[in-house]
């Protein structure tokens, strides 16, 4: 079982709610199970077979490389939150 | 503006880092383009290309100057140490190594100019203080350091030099 | 200073970096160093309007120039589709609008616009030709500020933009100069402030600003007639370029080569690509190489900047300064294109603060300026700048010390942000309390007409991929072959972190930055996430070594691999020999059988590791303020920081100082002044003040060790958060010496002055 | 840069034939910090530079007792600086000639480039007008001479004809208790752009001021000598009253405008603070305390 945060402006799909429960082993199965709960909603956080170029699954707070292959282990939490990059220090 | 013409091609005589030579150069080419594009000393870095950065600081018959902001054609008869001419066959100069130890450079484009610019500091006032070192190193820009281990290694080569001479 | 040991050999020691000696004797090659036989030299023609269609473009005269080869138009670069898109790290770049900024197609956005290019057998006659390429404009009224840009009565800078919501991907019906709206909510903001019983809501205005690497941005190509294209450049990113330029042109990754040269800076802004394209189109026209250099005007006006902003900050506290509501509204300039770092800034804002009930709204907004660019903690400075302005207020009306307050609310591990992500290991609070038990803090500021200032920042740090290639050499010595391009000593710090795992001297370890070509894909230099990642790689191409070394060692003793064991010393020790001892062999030992007993071995890492941890940094500063001339002088300025472990520790002071002296700039002097047409005033060294060895004093730094523990050396990322807190320290410093609030950078004399003459006129 | 040709005559009527010949196209390269910058960003239509660094006259420092000071017009900063009798007669001038940009332009860039640049902001000009220096002129007429505060008529432009350049500046020579400050705003340490600058000269009769002129510079077309924060000086003893007298009226000359480098009210109210920090360090160095 993973604790999904929902953005604000993705509450309306989950019934007002800021956080669903959901199983899953991966974030593709995440997703998947999401959208059982919250109709509609996958369609909001994929394009195509990835995640939206401008969104970022984050696993514990952490945004790994493996897009929706990301493992997700027991009691995780899951960000949706905007992909952003970094400066650079020199 | 008029209409472009073309440019003469001179030949320029100067000492530099020590070697008289003669090169080639374009009648509109300022000292930091004819040491860069015509003789290869691309040590001498440009950086804003009008006196603003100090990236290009060469001695020029033993003053500091910025080589964008000299005419090629200038320097006929002149003597001209570049950064290439600081280090001798006995290894580093004290400012060099004082820059290595200090870790007193990061992208290293300003470097150059710096370690020009602060030899010709020494070269008046051996042991500076640092209002002084700070002073004259106003005219030279650098992005990565903050100045602070800049300022520590110059006093630090002058310290050096203190206890060598 | 450093405030723990660490059981290290290498890592925390100060070596001689490897690249030093060629860097301080002129031989360093950097990307406008580069002479190929038979160059040509190029130049771009550039829109000298910040607004308008273009209708023609006419090149004849300069074509017709001796010396001319050749002139590139947008028409030469394939069209892209606003949803195609490139990798740029983490995130994606569309590359409609890389193109468009590139080079204009049909209209000019922005004053420095890149409208054409031309190249010539000479660097005189190719500026020469620039006058002759003639552009005819139809001018358009610029949009010069967010907040007229957001109004739905301003002219449209594109017509095809609709604001996207972020969360939900829908895309508004009307067309906007807003690109995105960003939300991040937590908690019951509304409860959150009926609770309060102060409440300070405040707006800060910042102008844009920028990176100011002293090296101008470069880039030579040379398309051979095979179809490989070779660029040698000036680049943060050499694979992020490689495929950039693989999208714009339309070529394969396979075809292009990415060769990076020394960078002469970069904090973000040498990521995008600019003159690459141009210069290989160019390359390709001519069967030429050809290089192309960017003047310090073009830097300024047609590179960088980062946003303008206007910040709203409302903060809510208990008596007793508990912070319990915070509501945010962040309007970043995009320029031209979209994409200001404001998702950043949404994420940053807070974060260093823990506040139970949040709510922020970020909108990335066009104008007409050049399309911003990361620098340095992108986004973050500015939205500190607000934040911890308002907490000085906060502590002002609560009569609290500033630390005191950060303290009481200092995001702990498990601190949640608004996005929902929990915070593990974090040294926030050791940043604050390394402050108040300085010498500096404890020391009493006297004198008139001064003040102190404090603020504490964040910044989130990025992990990514990063290849390594290590082979022993006989005599005992290791050849790292890296693709990160080392901007401010990352040679050093990898370089270390393998030294470290294979327990040898760092000098033994001699590192190479290589091209696309020659070593795995390694993401950008950036997000401060190169000592972190790179020398993740490192330390498993040393396990791997390590392994191998073990491993041959087994056979040259004839025993099981597994009874061989590689010691921290460089020791590999095995079984019990015939004499009875324990078999064992040095490092440089085995290194120089290696030939003999099978052949030299290379160890090798593709890694990516997510787990870049946050940093951040408290800082301090006195200043004293003219009160003739409201000119403000920095007397003494501290930097604590949490940065993981100091893997060099002077190079990690160096980026503190660095962030500090960018900081001091950005909140003192430095801004992009415009005028009514949108044309920058003031594009050089000479009006774009950034400090002078003159302006600043020595920089303390306090180098607090709160280990990664998701880095096998501890490693967080340094280089960016040092710029998050200067602005809002040095504004509450002007504030404590001048009794004013200053909402808006920079703080230059001028705005000084307004402030403390009000009556004169 | 445009294609330039590049000439160095050998006597000061080669350079005026040079000049005359070469026409609006012709410039006299000094030290050429500022003339570069303006050609190489195709701000000035230039097409031939006369290098006019070997000619003695224009090299030379001279001082006599009698005749006062002679500075060659391309002599650069740095010589200034350093010569004896400008140290011990003229600490105005090292003021200004330690200030122009950092030692690299102070290396190459004159005081009398400086003046012929005819900048509002120029560093080197107010100090000289305060010297009442005397500008000497070559040209196809022959020699002229023009005082310092007539020398520019515009930002940019200045009393020269075709064919003619500026040879030398001479200062008078010091006459009794007297001295002389310069003072410039700037909003970083070094290497900008006054927002404004001063300088003063003050002569003292005893314990009164026997005669001041005062200079102001970067708040009008051109840098201004203000006769009236003069008048507003001489005559008295120096005090707090007469300083801020002196300085309302550098205030009340001051025609400044808005632009990136300052306001019209910061220039204005920075006019009276620095002529007023110049009247004291000039007090100070004739010995007059204050």
């Amino acid at each position: 079982m993973a604790r999904v945060f929902i953005p604000a402006t993705l509450r309306d799909r989950c019934d007002g709610r800021s956080e669903v429960e959901v199983e899953g082993a991966t974030l593709r199965q995440i997703v998947e199970n999401l959208d059982a709960a919250c109709p509609g909603i996958a369609a909001r956080i994929l394009e195509g077979e990835a995640v939206r170029p401008d969104l970022a699954l984050a696993v514990n707070g952490v945004v790994g490389a493996e897009g929706l292959l990301e493992r997700v282990p027991d009691g995780a939490e899951i960000q949706i939150m905007p992909a952003i990059a970094g400066g650079g220090a020199g | 503006m008029r209409a472009a013409a073309g440019s003469r091609r001179i030949v320029v005589g100067a000492t530099i880092n020590d070697e008289p030579q003669e090169f080639l150069a374009d009648e509109r080419d300022s000292l930091l383009e004819a040491l860069r594009e015509r003789i290869g000393l691309t040590g001498v870095k440009e950086g804003c290309n009008n006196g603003n950065c100090g990236a290009c600081t060469v001695i020029l018959d033993g003053r500091l100057v910025c080589a964008c902001l000299v005419m090629a054609a200038e320097v006929e008869g002149s003597a001209i140490t570049t950064i290439e001419g600081i280090a001798s066959s006995e290894g580093l100069h004290p400012l060099q190594q004082a820059f290595l130890d200090d870790a007193a450079l990061q992208c290293g484009v300003c470097t150059p100019g710096f370690i020009v610019a602060a030899k010709a500091l020494l070269d008046v006032n051996p042991h500076p203080a640092e209002d002084d070192v700070r002073l004259w190193l106003a005219g030279n820009l650098c992005r990565c350091t903050g100045y602070d281990k800049i300022v520590q290694a110059v006093l630090d080569a002058a310290g050096d030099g203190k206890e060598s001479a | 200073m450093v405030t723990t040991e660490k059981p290290y050999k290498v890592v925390g020691t100060r070596p001689i970096r490897p690249d030093g000696t060629d860097k301080v004797t002129g031989r360093a090659n950097y990307g406008a160093d580069i002479r190929l036989p038979g160059m040509l030299y190029g130049r771009v023609k550039r829109s000298p309007i910040a607004h308008g269609t273009i209708k023609r473009i006419d090149a004849s005269k300069a074509l017709a120039l001796a010396g001319v080869r050749a002139v590139m138009t947008a028409e030469d670069l394939p069209r892209k589709g606003r949803r195609e898109f490139a990798p740029l790290g983490s995130v994606k770049i569309s590359l409609a609008t890389l193109s468009g900024n590139v080079m204009a197609r049909d209209k000019v956005r922005y004053e420095g616009h890149a409208v054409a290019a031309v190249c010539a057998t000479d660097p005189h006659i190719a500026e020469d030709a620039l006058e002759l390429i003639e552009v005819e404009y139809e001018e358009l009224p610029p949009v010069l500020h967010a907040d007229e840009a957001m109004l739905a009565s301003a002219p449209l800078i594109d017509e095809a933009l609709h604001t996207r919501e972020m969360a939900t991907g829908e895309s508004a019906e009307e067309p906007s100069n807003v690109a995105m709206h960003f939300v991040a909510e937590m908690g019951d903001v509304e409860a959150g402030f009926a609770e309060a019983d102060v409440v300070l809501e405040r707006t800060f205005k910042t102008q844009m600003v920028h990176q100011g690497y002293i090296e101008p941005h470069n880039a030579t190509a040379f398309w051979r007639q095979d179809g490989g294209l070779e660029i040698w450049c000036s680049t943060q990113a050499t694979f992020v370029m490689r495929d950039h330029l693989a999208g714009l042109l339309e070529h394969p990754v396979s075809q292009i080569r990415v060769t990076p040269q020394e960078i002469g800076g970069g904090f973000g802004g040498k990521i995008s690509v600019y003159l690459e394209p141009l210069a290989a189109v160019l390359s390709r026209k001519t069967g030429k190489p050809v290089k192309m250099t960017l003047t310090r005007d073009e830097v300024f006006r047609a590179t960088g900047p980062t946003s303008g902003t206007a910040i709203r900050v409302k903060l809510g506290a208990k008596r007793d300064g508990t912070l319990v509501a915070a509501a945010g509204e962040l309007v970043y300039e995009a320029g031209a294109f979209p994409g200001s770092p404001v998702a950043a800034g949404v994420r940053c804002i807070f974060t260093a603060h823990a506040i139970p009930n949040q709510r922020i709204d970020g909108y990335d907004v066009l104008v007409n300026k050049p399309k911003v660019q990361p620098y340095r903690a992108p986004g973050a400075p500015a939205a500190c700048f607000a934040t911890d302005s308002v907490m000085d207020e906060l502590a002002e009306r609560l009569d609290l010390d500033p630390i005191a307050l950060r303290l009481k609310n200092a995001a702990v591990e498990g601190t949640r942000s608004a996005d929902g992500a929990a915070f593990g290991v974090i040294g926030s609070r050791d940043c604050l309390e390394a402050i108040r038990n300085s010498p500096h803090y404890r020391s009493e500021l006297q004198g008139p007409n001064r003040g102190r200032g404090v603020a504490h920042g964040y910044w989130y740090n990025a992990g990514l991929e990063s290849s390594a290639y290590a082979s022993v050499n006989s005599d005992g010595t290791v050849a790292l072959v890296l693709g990160s391009p080392d901007i401010g000593g990352t040679r050093a710090s990898i370089a270390m972190q393998l030294a470290e795992t294979l327990g040898i001297a760092a000098e033994r370890v001699i590192p190479q930055v290589v091209d696309t070509d020659s070593v795995g894909f390694t993401s950008v230099t950036g997000g401060s996430r190169t000592a972190f990642a790179g020398g993740w790689a490192a330390h498993e191409a040393g396990l791997d070594l390590r392994q191998q070394l073990a491993a041959r060692a087994a056979k040259i003793w004839g025993v099981e691999a597994e009874q061989v064991r590689y010691r921290d010393d460089a020791v590999i020790v095995g079984p019990a020999g015939e004499d009875g001892g324990e078999r064992s062999i040095t490092f440089t030992e085995l290194a120089a059988k290696l030939a003999s007993t099978g052949g030299m071995i290379v160890g090798r890492a593709d890694s990516n590791h997510a787990s870049a941890a946050p940093t951040f940094a408290t800082h301090l500063v006195d200043v004293e303020v003219d009160p003739e001339t409201g000119k403000v002088e920095v007397l003494r300025y501290t930097a604590a920081q949490d940065v993981g472990t100091a893997i060099h520790p002077s190079y990690v002071e160096g980026q503190i100082q660095g962030g500090v002296s960018q900081g001091v700039g950005w909140a003192l002097n430095e801004e992009y002044r415009f005028d009514e047409k949108g044309r920058m005033e003031n594009a050089s060294f000479l009006d774009y003040r950034m400090p002078t060895a003159l302006d600043l004093p020595m920089i303390e730094t306090v180098l607090v060790e709160v280990p990664n523990p998701g880095h096998p050396y501890g490693v967080r990322g340094v280089g960016e958060v040092p710029i998050v807190p200067p602005l809002a320290a040095v504004a509450n410093a002007v504030h404590a010496a001048t009794g004013h609030r200053f909402t808006e950078l920079p703080i230059s004399p001028g705005a000084v002055l307004e402030k403390l003459l009000p009556g004169e006129d | 840069m445009q294609a330039v040709k590049y000439a160095r005559p050998s006597s000061v009527e080669e350079a005026v034939e040079l000049l005359e010949r070469g026409g609006a196209g012709a410039r006299v390269l000094a030290g050429g910090t500022d003339l570069i910058v303006l050609a190489r960003e195709r701000r000035i239509d230039v097409d031939l530079l006369v290098d006019v660094k070997a000619l003695e006259p224009l090299t030379a420092i001279r001082y006599d007792p009698a005749d006062g000071l002679t500075i060659g017009a391309a002599a650069p900063c740095y010589r200034i600086a350093a010569h004896p009798a400008v140290q011990e007669h003229y600490p105005c001038l090292i003021d200004c000639a330690t200030l122009i940009g950092g030692v690299a332009i102070q290396g190459r860039a004159s005081l009398g480039g400086n003046l012929c640049n005819a900048s509002p902001a120029g560093d080197g000009i107010p100090a000289l007008i305060a010297l009442g220096t005397a500008v000497e002129i070559a040209g196809p007429e022959g020699r002229r001479t023009v005082a310092a505060e007539q020398f520019c008529t515009g930002p940019g432009r200045n009393v020269l004809g075709s064919g003619e350049f500026v040879v030398a500046l001479r200062a008078p020579p010091p006459d009794g208790r007297a001295g002389a400050a310069f003072r410039r705003f700037i909003p970083r340490g070094e290497m900008d752009i006054a927002v404004t600058n001063a300088a003063v000269h003050l002569r003292f009769d005893g314990d009164r001021v026997g005669d001041a002129r005062v200079a102001v510079g970067a708040v009008a077309p051109r840098p201004l000598l203000v006769a009236e924060a003069g008048a507003a000086l001489a005559g008295a003893p120096l005090s707090e009253a007469t300083i801020e007298k002196a300085a309302a009226a550098a205030r009340a000359a001051a025609r400044p405008i808005d632009d990136m480098r300052g306001t019209v009210k910061q220039r204005r109210h920075l006019a009276g603070v620095l002529v007023a920090r110049c009247i004291r360090i000039a007090a100070e160095r004739a010995g007059v305390g204050p």
